[in-house]
């Protein structure tokens, strides 16, 4: 076994980040299964035709089909998901990538257009929950 | 022989291929992205190669569900561009090299690469766009494409070390290839992104600038590029920005230095900095053979 | 923490699957086979493991045609036997273990093994038939099985040296799952055969036992299998008699030395040399940090 | 590029054996397709009704639908098949792994089965083309 560079855990310590391990991946298979078959223009329209029933078509579990009718992007991550597959849904929509990864910020997708023409969100203090917490309890951890 | 003319590398933002398609190139938000192309596209006319070996990531159209290869070659006569949602981009067929292909796969597995050969993919916008950047909207490709997909998503992804190495493998393998045939190398994706959760719109352009910088020095500089774990690329660049792995296969595979003919950055298209680069192996007396033995003493 | 507790090397002959699933086992033909597996089947219910790692390749039924990896790990849930032409094998589901096979293969990303993962594949009789031969006729297998898949068909399959060392990485993956929970290591395939053209039927006593011979042996012996090349195999042991590479992934997971506690050999089953092994680590102080750090400094 | 152990050309110099290359595995792309295809009962049973009509059905060589529909596997092999693949065919004709294998060989399957039964064929003498030819040539490239 190779010399570990860093705690695999230091994966989980990157703010508002969420790392898609192969235990996730697994988890939303058959989610990310629902995503790829909107590859086919025939799929799309009996998905659009009734979404219900097309998800139903998949062993995905019923908090993930909710989440998919809701557009719930921040729980469709939280319960496996990974951005490739999702944008195979927000494209059927006629969504933009943009309005898409908007919708996980909090923010309105015209003031996350403005953030991102300003420049983008900065890394300067987003890049360690550790960090950050001992910055929140003043530096006594030192 | 066959030899490694040029490398490419570029951001393959999906936003850019439809600004494209949609003939919105000239429009106030896109005009300064395509600006940043336009001595690649007179450039590439004189230097238009017989094959490029395109490193790119599948984002899910191809792979990732099934089947998640560490690294993947493409050996099929011909690649149709995915349907990603929106209905396949408005772009030619990619005409494949199975011969270079299988050749390439060859020697990667009798270097200890664990190569995986697709026979058939689609290819998404992480290998059309690039080609659209580069060659514009041409009637057909004017070369030959081998896909090289890399697995940028599901962890843990190749290491940038391990990159580096695939970079030199190749350049070795093209280099044995007994047809005389120039060929490019091109690493896409990244620069720094992020395209998930409430950290989604990081961009860090220190970051992008000195890996830029690190990618024109030589040896020096990108020895500490090989060192950028994947933690690292996470932390500074965004859980997307971590494509950038596939520029250093492209790097590597042009020598140990460069002359650099031309460097673009930009923020932002759509999610994403944009980062453009142009290069050429140095000319230079290779040693050739202390090389290759310097090498096969690390491989075991 | 999990243990590698055994090994279990076995020829996965079609035919032989087919005189279990049709009663024929009693036959003349057939009972000298199968009595050379009567000790393993006595000696498995008091060493049930709880996860098998079943090396094998698959024989065209799930991957070669569109996907061929080199080495690929099976991540589903269950595996369904593989119609090969005449109808699913009448044997039970193959049930995963996707958590420890998603660690080894994050493990072996990180040892520098390009991995492909597979999440859907049926498994053919290079994986159900040793399944059989050790665990009778049950209506469930008494353990879960993690499918690790190896090209051995198209060229270049991977080297005798790279399929050790995988094992092993193999073994290092195992021993820091966090589970306490018993592994063996199966490799299948082999012994000598050679299934086409006017060289078939070709069987090689000689080089089966030095093999066997040699794989119960410390590193002396084995060192000695790790120098075999592609091009050996071939003309030594037939086209198909490459598959014994897949022990010698079983072999470097038992670490440097075994007891063996059962060896087989038999001609012949249908096209092919019957060999079969089961063997156990050797009681040892290992010293492990030496021994890692051996590893590590050669893996560069 | 690591040190070669032996030169490639070496593979073609087993008498008696074609190995299964990058190349071939390519020239073969569609009858192996066709073959694989054998894996659902319902492809056998519309290749039993009307092989031809199945076989048009795969952008297959002329040539390799000739061999397939004659079961010439020698021929197959020669246009570049691999045995696992053509199994699925002997396998939907009933045939035994053991009779496909033996129509190679020019032997009848009860001749081919006494010579397995008897220990099988010895590789003496059949290792290396060149060999073979030093030998019957007197040895004298000693
Ligand atoms: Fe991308
Ligand atoms: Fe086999």
């Amino acid at each position: 076994m190779r010399h570990r560079l860093y705690p695999l855990s230091d994966l989980e310590d990157i703010p508002g980040t969420t790392v898609f391990t192969a235990r996730r991946s697994r988890q939303a298979y058959h989610l990310h299964k629902f995503c790829m078959s909107l590859m086919e223009a025939a799929n799309r329209e009996a998905f659009k035709a009734d979404e219900r029933a097309y998800l139903d078509r998949f062993r995905m579990s019923e908090e993930q089909k909710q989440a998919v009718l809701e557009r719930d992007f921040p729980r469709l991550i939280d319960l496996g998901g990974n951005i490739y597959f999702l944008v195979k849904l927000s494209n059927t929509d006629g969504w933009s990538a943009q309005r898409a990864v908007s919708s996980m910020t909090g923010m309105t997708p015209d003031e996350y257009a403005d953030m991102m023409s300003a420049g983008g969100r900065s890394p300067e203090g987003l890049k360690s929950i550790r960090e950050q917490q001992q910055r929140e309890f003043g530096g006594e951890g030192k | 022989m066959a030899r490694i003319t040029a490398g490419i590398g570029t951001s393959h933002v999906p936003a850019i291929g439809a600004a494209i398609d949609l003939g919105r190139t000239a429009d106030d938000y896109w005009a300064p992205v395509f600006a940043g192309y336009e001595f690649v596209k007179a450039w590439v006319k004189d230097n238009t190669p017989d094959v490029v070996i395109l490193c790119y990531n599948d984002h899910a159209s191809a792979m990732m569900l099934d089947i998640v290869p560490t690294f993947a070659i493409g050996f099929a006569e011909e690649f149709e561009p995915a349907d990603e949602g929106w209905g396949p981009r408005p772009v030619p067929t990619v005409i494949g090299h199975p011969d270079l292909a299988g050749h390439i796969a060859e020697q990667l597995v009798i270097d200890e690469f664990d190569i995986t050969i697709m026979n058939d993919i689609a290819v998404d916008h992480g290998l059309t766009v690039p080609l659209s950047l580069v060659f514009g909207q041409p009637e057909e490709w004017p070369c030959k494409v081998i896909p090289l997909a890399v697995n940028v998503t599901q962890f843990p992804t190749p290491s940038a070390e391990r990159c580096w190495k695939l970079g030199e493998a190749i350049r070795d393998a093209v280099e044995c290839y007994p047809e005389d045939i120039e060929v490019q190398v091109w690493g896409t994706g990244g620069m720094s992104h992020q395209l998930q959760g409430p950290r989604a719109g990081l961009i860090a352009p220190e970051f992008d600038n000195a890996f830029l910088e690190r990618l024109a020095a030589g040896p020096d500089g990108t020895s500490e590029l090989r060192g950028i774990t994947r933690l690292d690329f996470l932390r500074e660049a965004g859980t997307e920005g971590i494509e950038l792995i596939m520029w250093l296969i492209m790097r590597a595979a042009m020598g140990p230095n460069v002359d650099e003919l031309h460097r673009f950055y930009h923020v932002p298209a759509s999610n994403t900095a944009v980062g453009h680069v142009v290069m050429k192996p140095k000319a230079q007396f290779r040693h050739k053979l202390g090389e290759v033995e310097a090498r096969k003493a690390t491989a075991a």
